[in-house]
């Protein structure tokens, strides 16, 4: 058999795919983060907390209302993002223009609200949720057993990133957004709804987020501690991308889920870290990111 | 928008001592002090002694943000360290405390070096995540090294007799010389914002371009407020490793270096007393409210979400404010 | 152009400013400040640095966080309308600063702008009209020269068809070229029956373009003439600007 | 004389009720602990019996600080639950300097009645090593003889990682490796696939809570127990595998010492404390419960609540109530007793509610704990 | 101007500032391209040209805040083509910004002191009060003066309008008293007034040291400058006074336009 690095080749396939799986969440994270920070300079702490409500409606439009998957996928992200543009609108809305340090504290209390709320009412072990039946159940793919709904999540979540990329950077709302990001004062001026734009904004960015934890509620347990430890690494990985650069937070995240599969198999002990690791030698050399602008 | 402090936070007076203001917190500040050496014969001893160490790590931690305005997210490998090595050495090699302390000072300020000068090439958010970044290794450094022991941590660390003589297990007089060393940090932190030295900081915090064209070599400036802050935050793990008489890998974490910015907002940055109150804030909360029965962190959550909302420049800040007019 | 300077008018002015009042923050900066802008004309704010010019285009604009008085466009009074309303009753700003964009292209920066009328002159004619940045379209904005940032400030604004345009310092360093030919595009807008409203330090320039001056010290509008009455105005001008 | 300090027993129930272990013990734990008083009959020696209860926050400094508010200002007795070592480390430490009694029932490290055990320290419910002992050795003995390790890189990971493995190996077993993971780990498809490549018959799961969980419930997706390898999880409790469901859960092997449908008195108790909670309860409350009632039988045996007459007491009264019948307390503070290996039902095997275990083995007291001698605990330098 | 400027070897009329073949490019755009430009010591010397011509770049150049993609920079006999920008200012070669770079939430005269702390070695001490600042006042006070913001020396700098920025920054670049300045658009946005008084000054302050200024505004080239070279894309257009400079037809189209008397 190939070795490589004293692994057998197919081994290493498979840790390369999984690396892969895991990079599409946080290509689909990273990208909400990217969005909310890139355009409205908040570094959303809430963003893990959100993406546990993403998984939490779904579970309980499951228990409560017997809603499956499929309609869970596109009908809790828009509960979760309406619950977020109110929150903004009636609180984050009046930090904008301060320093991000307030939006980062505000976000950062919301995250333990909605964390100790859902921690005090189902504990911490979690609650199950089963994949869609159409997707249960795996392939051998001969080097490695693939779950089906495993190769789901890379299609959908590449599929929802690009859509979002071109949205932001390729269409006029996107230039709105970003001149916003800058000047709304000025951008106001010109005519444009800035508040409304903001609002869509957060809630965009919190749907995608939502719609990360719909996707991972049938892998990891439903637990309303699955986003807490997720938001730092994720933020990490907006970062090495290049802040503001959507692109970058996609493109990123795939790699470092990549990266990180393969220390899970040469020094797992170091596979939370490595991602700051790489972190700190990109800042280093590049200060603005991978994909991002110089300032 | 591109710079990371509120701007207001700092115009720390240089004629300060001598507007109506400055006498108003000099007054605070002594009546403070009068009220910590009477507090610990009504209020319980150990409690004050963690919030010191805690108000002077947000102190220390405030001189970097709200003066010289430089986000660390990693402040906690300074605290943590230095907790970690003044436990090792008073319960392993059996030093005495005092020089404990300053060895774990003076470990700290070796990181915030080596930390620093990686760290200040950059601004703004690139900077905390630089120093987070660095931060986690320094923790994941810790946890794998077997004198930390993992989890458990450093467990009962004595805390001996100050310079051989004074029982620092006798309450009062750990509290008095907690005190001191509180008092001690909280006037250096004082003396370098308002030094000469403090006002380049904050010329540079405004425009740091403009300070390179008049001549300031800037990253020697921030290194200089880096190492300090660091030294400070040493000053102030060190000396809780011998309060709760424990060094565990909460103190190193990145939640720790998320507390330390709470307690700094909350309290207000860039004001003197604003650090001393929010961690006092914060630790009665997380203390007190352990026993209420409802979720703490929910609390402190609402807490910030309110704090954030109606006080935003932290309960120091908005009574300067409210004294202004 | 000066020749034709208006007669006293009775007509409804376009723009309409009565005794507006505004704030930065606690400090009153605008006293009861007065103007009238009638459709087709120019008028120019002088005044010495500090007088208020600025703070009065971004109280127009409703920049202010704080703003008291009367402002009637067409009419229509705009004091409660939300501030994005405002450019949609046919109103363009060039800021001071010119509020370029960074994270745009220049021709994202162009483009930025939402039409508020029919009528604004095409991408091309633009182009045309400033080369600079045709040859520099696909740059950050921020990246221009700050003559070439002025140019696009101002292109922006006339691709939207805004009726009144509102232009602080607009020739504030620019080369004498770019300046003579910003003076004619304003010339060849105001044919078009373009209406102004200009903060300008050039008196040179000023005095090419505008029908009236408007005299502004300390926040208050003392008094206004038309460029006629410029030269028989230079005493009270010197004593108030200093030119 | 009868004497109790201050007119009133208090006893400290400090855990982790918003954190990560808030399912091992947590809120209930503190209504098993009422329990306890009111089956003692809410009296001791005629005195009022008071429950005082605060969430430690997984932070070994705030809980030594409430520990030692309790002790010093609030003059609480005993301190019983603490959950996680280094938590139950550092308020035994305390304990010990401040003469007070802990009962710990919350924590797993042997160390508690090893190097740092302390007169008045005792260890209730389970440790490291009985965990390692029951599913260890007994799976090896009903023919699973070759391990794999999922270990979380942490101390108590490591120790159940490394006893569990002396079983496997005395008991004629192979270890045929081992991959850490961090703590607080999401995803564990990785480690799976190693473990599957490794072609042992056993994956040992060596941590805890939400991890433990999620290498379960990835276990199940990656067709690991399909694939014909059985799974153990060393620290794993009924509300966890509540929390997981069956459909994941099922086939997992693993050690408690207190199951709610093992006989009518277990059912009896179950009832009354899900009539309660709307939960049956685990080793852990349940341990609690027996922790808090053989703490007020010590007292009323030796008509004090002093510490020394009390530990004494708690030393040399075997333990019988509905937690077991079986247990002894040992010099060093442990309290030995007998506890099974269970594995966890299919679907179809479960009839009702919280249906969830089968036994499996019964790993008797005298296995299941390491022996004064072998514990490293020093008991000749307990005062007499 | 009271405190003596620390002099450069380099007497009056010598070349103290040079740079030969300064190029810069920005991702393949060439801003400034094979420049040669020779301050002379004692003179006042304008570099002009249409915007975008490349003339802040030079400036960013020559005081370091870029680094040159060719070319050398000698500075009174020194090359100072790989030296940091702070060390650049610190050997006597200060320049001002073209958008106003002041520090905003300092007052004015905290503005002016800051530049004059270094000077008067009082920059590095944190163990002493910055009571010492306060020697500093009355030299901050008569820049303050000179500029004519007396009257907003307690004001923060963000609350001045932008002329008086303008203003502010000039003060604070003359506080360092340096050998060499550089000022980029001295005038720009200031009033007529403050243009004349800006212009009186800088020609007082111009005696014994050298200015090298961007300007658009022709009359104060005109009457300040004894030398002026045009910058056009990059290049050098032209050079000498400004009566030659301005007869030239190649300037009188690319930059002083047809109505230029
Ligand atoms: N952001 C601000 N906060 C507080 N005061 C301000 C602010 N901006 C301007 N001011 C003050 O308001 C007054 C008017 O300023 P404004 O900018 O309107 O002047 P201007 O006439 O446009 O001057 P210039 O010709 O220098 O641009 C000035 O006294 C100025 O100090
Ligand atoms: N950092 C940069 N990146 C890319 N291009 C730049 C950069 N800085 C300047 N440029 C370009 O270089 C050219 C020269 O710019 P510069 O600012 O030097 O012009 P200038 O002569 O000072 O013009 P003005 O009189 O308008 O200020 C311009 O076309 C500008 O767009
Ligand atoms: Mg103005
Ligand atoms: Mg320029």
């Amino acid at each position: 058999m190939t070795m490589i690095l004293g692994i057998p080749l197919p081994a290493l396939a498979g840790q390369l795919l999984i690396g892969l799986i895991n990079g599409s969440f946080y290509a689909l994270l990273s990208l909400g983060l990217a969005v909310i920070f890139g355009l409205l300079r908040v570094i959303n702490f809430a963003h893990g907390a959100q993406y546990m409500l993403g998984a939490f409606t779904a579970y309980l439009l499951l228990q409560h209302g017997g809603i499956g998957f499929w309609p869970a996928l596109i009908v809790a992200p828009i509960i979760v993002a309406v619950v977020s543009a109110l929150i903004e609108r009636t609180m984050l809305s009046k930090l904008y223009g301060l320093d991000p340090l307030y939006g980062l504290l505000f976000t950062f209390g919301l995250a333990l609200i909605l964390e100790g709320v859902f921690r005090w009412q189902f504990g911490a072990a979690g609650q199950p949720y089963a994949p869609p039946a159409q997707l249960a159940g795996g392939v051998n793919l001969g080097f490695m057993f693939m779950p089906i709904y495993r190769g789901f999540v890379i299609v959908a979540s590449l599929a929802i990133c690009l859509a979002t990329w071109f949205l932001i950077e390729k269409t006029r709302l996107g230039a709105y957004l970003r001149a916003a990001t800058e000047n709304a004062p000025l951008v106001q001026a010109f005519g444009v709804n800035v508040p409304l734009l903001l609002t869509l904004t957060y809630a965009l960015g919190a749907g995608l987020a939502a719609i990360a934890g719909v996707l991972a509620a049938p892998i990891y347990q439903v637990s309303p501690l699955m986003g807490s430890n997720l938001i730092i690494v994720v933020f990490a990985v907006v970062v090495v991308g290049g802040m503001g650069s959507i692109m970058g937070a996609i493109v990123t995240g795939y790699m470092l889920g990549l990266l990180e599969g393969l220390t899970k198999v040469f020094y797992p002990e170091a596979s939370n870290i490595v991602i700051f690791a790489v972190m700190a030698v990109v800042l280093l050399a590049r200060p603005a990111g991978l994909f991002g602008r110089e300032a | 928008m591109s710079t990371l402090v509120a701007p207001k936070a700092a115009t720390a007076g240089t004629r300060q001592q001598r507007d109506p203001l400055g006498r108003i917190g000099l007054a605070a500040a002594l009546l403070g002090l009068v009220g910590l050496v009477a507090a610990p014969f009504f209020v319980y001893p150990v409690f004050l002694m963690s919030v010191l160490c805690f108000a002077l790590f947000a102190c220390a931690f405030n001189l970097l943000l709200g003066y010289a305005g430089l986000l660390s997210f990693g402040h906690a490998a300074f605290f943590g360290g230095a907790a970690y090595v003044t436990a090792h050495a008073v319960k392993e090699w059996g030093w005495e405390p005092l020089s404990a302390i300053l060895l774990g000072t003076a470990g700290a300020a070796f990181l915030g070096l080596l930390i620093g000068l990686l760290a200040i090439r950059r601004q703004g958010i690139y900077f905390a995540m630089i120093t987070l970044a660095l931060s986690q290794m320094v923790a994941f450094i810790f946890l794998q090294t077997p004198f930390t022991h993992g989890e458990d941590g450093i467990q009962n660390v004595p805390r001996g007799h100050l310079l051989g003589v004074i029982d620092l297990n006798e309450p009062l007089a750990m509290y008095f010389f907690v005190l001191a060393i509180f008092v001690l940090g909280f006037l250096a932190v004082w003396r370098i914002v308002h030094s000469p030295y403090g006002h380049i900081l904050q010329a540079i915090r405004e425009n740091e371009n403009r300070a390179v064209s008049l001549g300031y070599r800037v990253d020697r400036y921030k290194l200089g407020a880096f190492v300090m802050s660091a030294a400070l935050a040493g000053t102030a793990g060190s000396t809780k490793a011998l309060v709760t008489q424990i060094a565990t890998l909460t103190d190193v974490q990145w939640q720790m270096s998320g507390e330390v910015i709470l307690m700094t907002l909350l309290g207000g940055m860039g004001t003197m007393l604003g650090p001393v109150v929010g961690a006092g804030l914060v630790i009665l909360l997380q203390n007190y409210l352990a026993a209420v029965g409802f979720p703490v962190t929910v609390l402190i959550g609402i807490i910030f979400v309110l704090c954030v909302l109606l006080f935003r420049r932290g309960i120091v800040g908005e009574a300067i404010r409210l004294l202004k007019k | 152009m000066n020749s034709a300077a208006p007669k006293p008018r009775t007509d409804r002015p376009l723009l309409e400013v009565r005794d507006l009042n505004g704030w930065y923050g606690e400090s009153h900066v605008l006293h009861g400040v007065s103007l009238d802008l009638y459709e087709g004309e120019t008028i120019t704010l002088v005044g010495r640095n500090g007088a208020g010019k600025t703070t009065t285009l971004r109280a127009i604009m409703g920049l202010l966080s704080r703003r008291e008085g009367t402002i009637k466009i067409s009419g229509r009074d705009m004091i409660k309308v939300p501030v994005h309303k405002t450019a949609h009753a046919g109103i363009g700003y060039v800021p001071e600063e010119r509020g370029i964009f960074a994270t745009l292209s220049v021709e994202e920066n162009l483009m930025l702008p939402p039409k508020v009328a029919e009528g604004g002159i095409s991408v091309e004619e633009i182009y045309h009209l400033f080369p600079n940045l045709a040859e520099r379209r696909n740059s950050p904005g921020t990246k221009l020269s700050g003559g070439e940032q002025q140019m696009l400030a101002l292109a922006r604004i006339l691709r939207t068809g805004a009726r009144i345009i509102l232009l602080d310092e607009p020739t504030e360093g620019l080369a004498p070229v770019i300046v003579q030919r910003i003076g004619d595009v304003l010339l060849e807008l105001k044919k078009k029956g373009m209406t102004l409203l200009l903060v300008e330090q050039n008196f040179r320039f000023a005095r090419k373009v505008a029908d009236r001056f408007f005299l502004m010290e300390d926040g208050h509008m003392l008094e206004n003439f038309p460029t006629a009455d410029l030269d028989s105005k230079m005493a009270r001008l010197r004593q108030v600007v200093g030119v | 004389a009868q004497e109790i300090s201050d007119d009133v027993v208090k006893i400290g129930i400090l855990n982790d009720q918003s954190g990560v272990y808030a399912d091992f013990g947590g809120k209930w734990s503190v209504e098993a602990a009422k329990m306890a008083v009111e089956d003692f009959g809410g009296t001791v020696l005629g005195k009022p019996i008071e429950i005082v209860d605060a969430d430690h926050q997984n932070k070994a400094d705030i809980a030594s600080n409430i520990a030692r508010e309790w002790y010093d200002v609030q003059k609480v007795d005993a301190i019983m639950e603490l959950t996680t070592s280094s938590v139950a480390l550092a308020v035994q430490g305390l304990s010990k300097e401040k003469g007070k009694i802990d009962i710990v029932t919350g924590a797993a490290s042997t160390e508690l009645t090893g190097k740092q055990c302390s007169p008045y320290g005792f260890h209730w419910a389970y440790d490291t090593h009985a965990l390692a002992v029951g599913t260890g050795g007994a799976l090896v003995k009903a023919g699973g003889d070759s391990w794999f390790f999922l270990t979380a890189d942490y101390a108590f990971g490591y120790s159940l990682e490394q006893q569990t493995g002396d079983f496997v190996k005395a008991n004629g077993g192979f270890v045929l490796g081992a991959v850490r993971h961090p703590l607080a780990t999401t995803d564990y498809s990785s480690f799976l696939l190693q473990a599957q490549a490794s072609g042992a018959k056993v994956v040992g799961f060596a941590n805890a809570g939400l991890d433990t969980a999620n290498a379960i419930k990835q276990a199940a997706e990656f067709g690991i127990v399909a694939g014909g390898q059985q799974l153990a999880a060393l620290l794993f409790t009924l509300a966890e595998v509540h929390g997981l469901g069956l459909e994941a859960a099922n086939g997992i092997n693993l050690t408690e010492g207190w199951y709610w449908d093992q006989n009518d008195e277990n059912r009896a108790f179950g009832e009354k404390f899900f009539a309660r909670t709307q939960r049956m309860p685990n080793t852990i409350q349940v341990g609690t419960y027996s922790a808090v009632l053989q703490y007020l039988k010590a007292i009323d045996a030796a008509k004090t609540d002093e510490t020394k007459a009390v530990a004494a007491k708690l030393h040399e009264m075997p333990v019988s109530d509905a937690f077991t019948k079986t247990g002894k307390v040992q010099a060093n503070g442990r309290m030995a007793y007998d506890m099974y290996l269970f594995q966890v039902k299919t679907p179809a095997e479960s009839t009702k509610p919280f249906d969830y275990f089968k036994e499996i083995a019964t790993v008797p007291a005298a296995d299941a704990y390491l022996s004064v001698e072998d514990s490293g605990c020093d008991v000749s330098a307990f005062p007499k | 101007m009271s405190a003596a400027a620390a002099s450069p070897a380099a007497a009056r009329g010598e070349v103290i500032l040079s740079a030969r073949g300064l190029t810069k490019e920005f991702f393949g755009f060439k801003a400034v391209s094979n420049v040669d430009l020779d301050v002379r010591s004692g003179t006042i010397h304008a570099l002009i040209g249409p915007n975008g011509a490349g003339k802040t770049t030079v400036f960013n150049l020559l005081t370091k805040f870029f680094a040159p993609t060719a070319g050398t920079i000698t500075f009174d006999g020194r090359d100072i083509t790989r030296t940091g920008p702070a060390e650049v200012a610190r050997l006597g070669l200060v320049r001002s910004f073209q958008i106003s770079a002041v520090f905003p939430h300092l007052t004015v005269l905290d503005n002016v002191r800051v530049a004059l702390q270094r000077p008067a070695n009082l920059a590095t001490q944190f163990w002493r009060s910055n009571r010492l600042l306060d020697r500093l006042d009355a030299r901050a006070m008569e820049l303050i003066e000179a500029v004519n913001l007396a009257d907003s020396a307690h004001l923060q700098a963000v609350e001045l309008s932008y002329g008086r920025k303008r203003a502010l920054e000039i003060a604070t670049t003359l506080a360092l008293d340096p050998p060499v300045m550089l000022f980029d658009e001295p005038m720009a946005g200031m009033g007529a007034e403050d243009i004349g008084r800006i212009s009186a000054l800088i020609r007082r302050i111009g005696e014994g040291r050298t200015i090298l200024m961007v300007e658009h505004n022709l009359s104060v080239v005109a009457d300040l400058c004894d030398e002026v070279t045009v910058l056009a894309r990059g290049e050098i257009l032209s050079q000498g006074s400004y009566a030659t400079v301005s007869a030239d037809p190649r300037v009188k189209e690319a930059y002083l336009g047809s109505e230029h008397e």
